[in-house]
Parts: structure tokens; C-alpha cells; sequence
């Protein structure tokens, strides 16, 4: 009965059935502790590689595991539906930017930062995505809350950990090689590159 | 929100550097491109290929100085941080313009102070987070990017409750048992019948015999089942005044029909 | 670009994502029309052999396509999730029981065996779990209804007739062995025991 094939089934039904991130605890939970986490890690290899020539993939997040669609057939399966997914505007990818590289950081350097006054409902977009949380109160008048990511902005970028997002660009060197590159526009006409950025 | 921003983009760009006169609404649309003055300011030096850390603060400030005005004069609803900004930038020129501000020596000290240092660490850090924010946006998002895998389960209503043929067969027995007992409790109704049996009896007894000993009305050889039922119909014809009870100085009871 | 490798993803991708039934007329519309019912067909056929050895399974249903977990595995899968398998109440189980060994039965003689009224839920949740039905109708005042259990009932018991249920314990029997054991109790505790009867 416990043999690797039927284990291996197990953990393929559960990781795609589970709407959820699954962990190892869950998994062992299943087998009842019968089967160590360096098995099951190795089986969720295993699954994870039979799944590289499919349209989906397995994700190892920071709190576990995770099936997704790949991103390069997102344009497919939007067809399938008759909204399409909301963009963020540049303001509110700027302010998650600085959330994520400077936290934890208040609203007020993220107005500094910024050089405008920021718009509640930008932190409440971000809020309610559940992609930031307050992590505590800096010792200043008025106390303003400390704003940091959440481990759910990790798991929807597909990432474990904050060292995984993109390096901060070399100002120096940024500034200069982007010169004949109107950053401007990109927001505009990124709805369709997603793919060809790749 | 879309009206074409696009083709708005390539007028302004094309027109705005000499000739500074473009149409309210596309200057409106041109303002809403940017996300603050310091956006405005970065579009400013990269359109004249200007180094950021030399910036030429005089032609920058004119330039920002008269975009400003325009927006001002059309009635454009223009962000306090513009006019902010538009001052700082002029007090920066006025004071680089000034030879004693800017001292020979260059040290440190001097740096900390320079204003059009202190803008440009602003607009520096502001590209940088400008960038930033436009590779986060291009890594894979949930919901935009792709979907998490959402698979029906076999039984997605609640598990119903499963049995076995012993469930049953346990269950009976319980039933049984409880039954056994509500069937004592049918004995007891039995024997309250049996009481008024036993009533019956007594007084027909003690019509023939006349009053008698207490002890003479049980026959303990039929057991003790009926020795509590004949105690509890003697008991009972007491209580319902059929027999008086009496009891002489030697402790011996008597019953008697009553009178 | 639309080789068959590649629509395959496509397809598995939105089928995998959907949580819903997805039709040929919808991945036509994926695919702008571009593919044929046919070759659509024949490429689902292909995915659904490719998940016969996987923990998943690709169900075609009257009005389209939908992946499922294999049920085989549900049990597992259960696990996941702490909440404990749904028992009947006491209450359930004798009335079923009493339905079962006394059939056709009326309420009456069921109330008059547990010695309480009977909740109408209870005869419900019997009805809704397709276990129990009216045969009929005693010829008493108020022609009560004379309840069954049904083939239903057997077949999710595993049995083929009434007669395969345990027989009726000796009523003097049962008494007699089980002076020192309480019975009642036993029931509450069997709560965990069910595995290990079978």
C-alpha cells in the first residue's frame, strides 16, 4: 500500500486539490507520521519535475507548496473569462516597492520618497490584497505605523523570501543606461509584454 | 482615463522642449502622467540627456518654472508638492548663483548643506524606487499572471457520516437494553396491578379470618417478590382506610377490615 | 507557435485553473477559433490519458470537462483538512436501527420503542441520505406512514440483504453479558473505533 507510486499520488491529489499552500506538517499529517519530511521532500521533487513539460508548475514558497498555472499561458486563460485580471498603477507599485525594500517604513518616508502626498486608497489597495500588514509604531509624534509585506505578497509573486525580489537598480548606472528609454510609457504598454519580456 | 495618452505623449515630446504652448487638455493629460514633481523633474533632465549629478540647476529650474506657470495660468488643478517644488528648485538657483554659498573648498561639511545636493540624492532615490517598482511589476503576479490550480475535490459537500453493519447491531443492543429497563419499570406497573391483586386478597383473607397478626398475612415461601407486594398492599389498604393498623404493648401489629 | 505541444499546456492549464466546467466552445474561444472541435477533442484525450497515473483525473461530464481529484485518495485528502468525520447521532442511529430491524415501522412504534418523541430531523437527515422511504400506510387513525430502509441503504452498508445485518442479539443474553460492561457507554466511545472494526 505505502509504496513511493501511491505516496507520490497522495501528495500530487492533495498539492492540487488543496486551494492552498500545503506544508510538510500537513503532508506528514496525512500519512499519519509514518513517512519523514526528507521522503516527502523528496517526492514532492519528483512531482515537481513530471510537471516542467505541463501548463502548470509547483511552487516552493516560504510556507510551503503551491501548484500554479504557468505565467506564460495567462493571456490563454484570460479568454477564458470576460474581466481581466486589475493592473496596479505606478503609483501603487512604487509605494509596494518602497514597502518591500525599506521596510519597515512609514507612510511619511513613503511620502518623501515619493515627493507626493500619498493616496489612502493606494495603501488600501495594498491592504486589501493582503500584501502588506503594520508590524508596529515608530517612536515619533503620532506614533505612524510601520508598514512591511506580508508572506502573501511572497507566495503571490511566487518568491520565499524578500532576498528573492529583484536586486535595487544601480542608480548610477541605471540612470544612465536608460536614457533612450521613456519609463514613462512602459505602464502604459506593458498590458501586452508580459510574454515577450521573458 | 485611456484617451489615448499615447499619441497626447508624442505631440507633447515633440512640441514641449521649444515651444512651450500646448493645447489645456493635453497639458492636463501630460500632468497626469507623472506621479509628482520629482517625476516631472526626472523627465525634464532625461529629455536633454542631462547627467543627473550635474544637473544644470538654472535650466532645469526655468524649465520646470514654466511648465508650472502654464498649468497655473489654464487653471489646472495643480498638487501643492508642484508649487513646493518649484520654489525649492528657485531658491537652489538663486543660491548656487551665489558665489559665496558655494565655497572654493568643497569639503564635506559644505556638501551636507548643498541644497541641489540634497535634491538630487531625492531625485536618485526616487529613480531607483521608480525602477524598483517597475521590475516588481514585471515579476509573475497571482491573479495576473497566472492562477493557483483550483481542482474540484470528489466530495466537495460535507463527508457524510459512514456505518457499518455493527453501528447497527450496537445501536440495537443499546435500544435493547433501554428497553429491558423501561420493561422493569412495566413490572413495577405489573406489579402495581398485582398490589390491587394482593389487596383483593388480603381482604378477603381478613373477612375470613377476622383481624389478624401483621406476620400470619405473609406466605414468605412464595418469595420475595411477593412479599414486597404484599407489603405494599397491605400499605396501600391502610392508606386507603379498607384496613386499620394497630399495634398492642407488645410491638405486635394487627390488621382488621376497617369498620 | 500553435503546435500541438503547446495547446496541450494551454488547454491543461485552463482546465487545471478553472474550478469549474470548461466546454469546447470555450477553449475554441482561447484559441480564437483557430483549432477544431476535433483536434480539440483529440487533444483532451491525450490529457486525460496523461493523468491516468497521476492523483488527479480529468472527468468528462454532460456539459464539458472538469479535473477531479481521484476519489480512492479523498480519504486522504480528508486529512487535511482537521475536521473530524461526520457522525449520526444517537438519535439517528436508533431510529435507523429500529427502521432497519423492525421494518415496515411507523413513527409511533418508533417513539414507543426509544420511549421519546421523534425529531422530525432525524427521519430528514434518513430521507436526504436516501436510506429510509415510505413502503406504506397502517391501517390505524391517521393511516401512518410505514417506513423502509432502502437498497440504498444496503448498498452504501455493503450488504446485499437485511439479512447480512448482525442478527438481533438474545435480548437475555445481552443482558446477561453485559452486567459489568455498559453498553451506552460503549457507544460514545466507539466515536474512534470505527477503523478499527472494519
Amino acid at each position: 500500500m505505502n509504496n513511493f507510486s501511491h505516496i507520490k499520488k497522495v501528495i500530487e491529489a492533495c498539492l492540487l486539490t488543496a486551494n492552498d499552500i500545503i506544508d510538510l506538517e500537513q503532508l506528514a499529517i496525512v500519512f499519519e507520521h509514518q513517512i519523514s519530511n526528507n521522503k516527502l521532500k523528496e517526492i514532492i521533487e519528483e512531482i515537481s519535475v513530471d510537471y516542467n513539460e505541463k501548463g502548470i508548475e509547483l511552487l516552493k514558497l516560504a510556507s510551503g507548496y503551491r501548484f500554479r498555472s504557468k505565467p506564460e499561458y495567462q493571456s490563454y486563460i484570460n479568454k477564458l473569462y470576460s474581466t481581466k485580471p486589475a493592473r496596479y498603477s505606478r503609483a501603487v507599485m512604487e509605494t509596494l516597492s518602497i514597502i518591500a525594500y525599506r521596510q519597515p517604513v512609514t507612510r511619511g518616508e513613503i511620502e518623501n520618497l515619493r515627493g507626493v502626498a500619498i493616496n489612502s486608497n493606494i495603501i488600501q489597495t495594498l491592504f486589501e490584497r493582503g500584501w502588506i500588514e503594520i508590524v508596529g509604531h515608530k517612536q515619533l509624534p503620532g506614533k505612524p505605523e510601520l508598514l512591511a509585506t506580508t508572506s502573501r505578497f511572497l507566495d503571490d509573486l511566487g518568491i520565499q523570501s524578500l532576498e528573492e525580489l529583484p536586486p535595487l537598480p544601480n542608480l548610477q548606472d541605471a540612470f544612465k543606461n536608460n536614457t533612450d528609454h521613456d519609463l514613462i510609457e512602459e505602464y502604459d504598454h506593458q498590458k501586452d509584454k508580459n510574454n515577450d519580456t521573458k | 482615463m485611456s484617451q489615448s495618452p499615447i499619441i497626447l505623449n508624442q505631440q507633447i515630446f515633440t512640441d514641449l522642449p521649444e515651444d512651450l504652448y500646448i493645447p489645456p487638455e493635453a497639458l492636463k493629460v501630460f500632468l497626469e502622467m507623472f506621479e509628482g514633481p520629482l517625476d516631472l523633474l526626472l523627465y525634464l533632465i532625461r529629455k536633454q540627456n542631462l547627467d543627473i549629478l550635474q544637473v544644470p540647476i538654472a535650466k532645469i529650474t526655468n524649465q520646470y518654472v514654466i511648465y508650472i506657470n502654464a498649468m497655473q495660468v489654464l487653471n489646472i488643478e495643480l498638487a501643492s508638492e508642484y508649487l513646493l517644488m518649484a520654489a525649492v528648485l528657485l531658491e537652489i538657483k538663486s543660491r548656487v548663483l551665489l558665489p559665496q554659498l558655494r565655497s572654493e573648498s568643497n569639503n564635506e561639511d559644505d556638501n551636507e548643506l548643498d541644497p541641489r545636493q540634497e535634491l538630487i540624492k531625492r531625485l536618485i532615490e526616487y529613480e531607483q524606487i521608480k525602477q524598483a517598482a517597475h521590475n516588481l511589476n514585471e515579476m509573475p503576479q497571482a491573479i495576473r499572471d497566472y492562477l493557483w490550480i483550483d481542482i474540484m475535490i470528489e466530495e466537495s459537500e460535507p463527508e457524510l457520516p459512514q456505518i457499518i453493519p455493527a453501528d447497527l447491531q450496537k445501536t440495537w443492543h443499546t435500544l435493547l437494553l433501554r428497553s429491558l429497563n423501561a420493561q422493569q419499570e412495566h413490572h413495577i406497573k405489573k406489579q402495581e396491578l398485582s398490589v390491587r391483586e394482593q389487596m383483593s386478597n388480603i381482604l378477603r383473607t381478613l373477612q375470613t379470618n377476622g383481624k389478624s397478626n401483621f406476620f400470619m398475612l405473609f406466605d414468605v415461601k412464595l418469595g420475595i417478590s411477593y412479599v414486597v407486594v404484599n407489603f405494599i398492599a397491605i400499605l396501600e389498604l391502610g392508606k386507603e382506610g379498607m384496613v386499620s393498623i394497630t399495634q398492642d404493648e407488645e410491638q405486635i401489629i394487627y390488621i382488621e377490615l376497617a369498620a
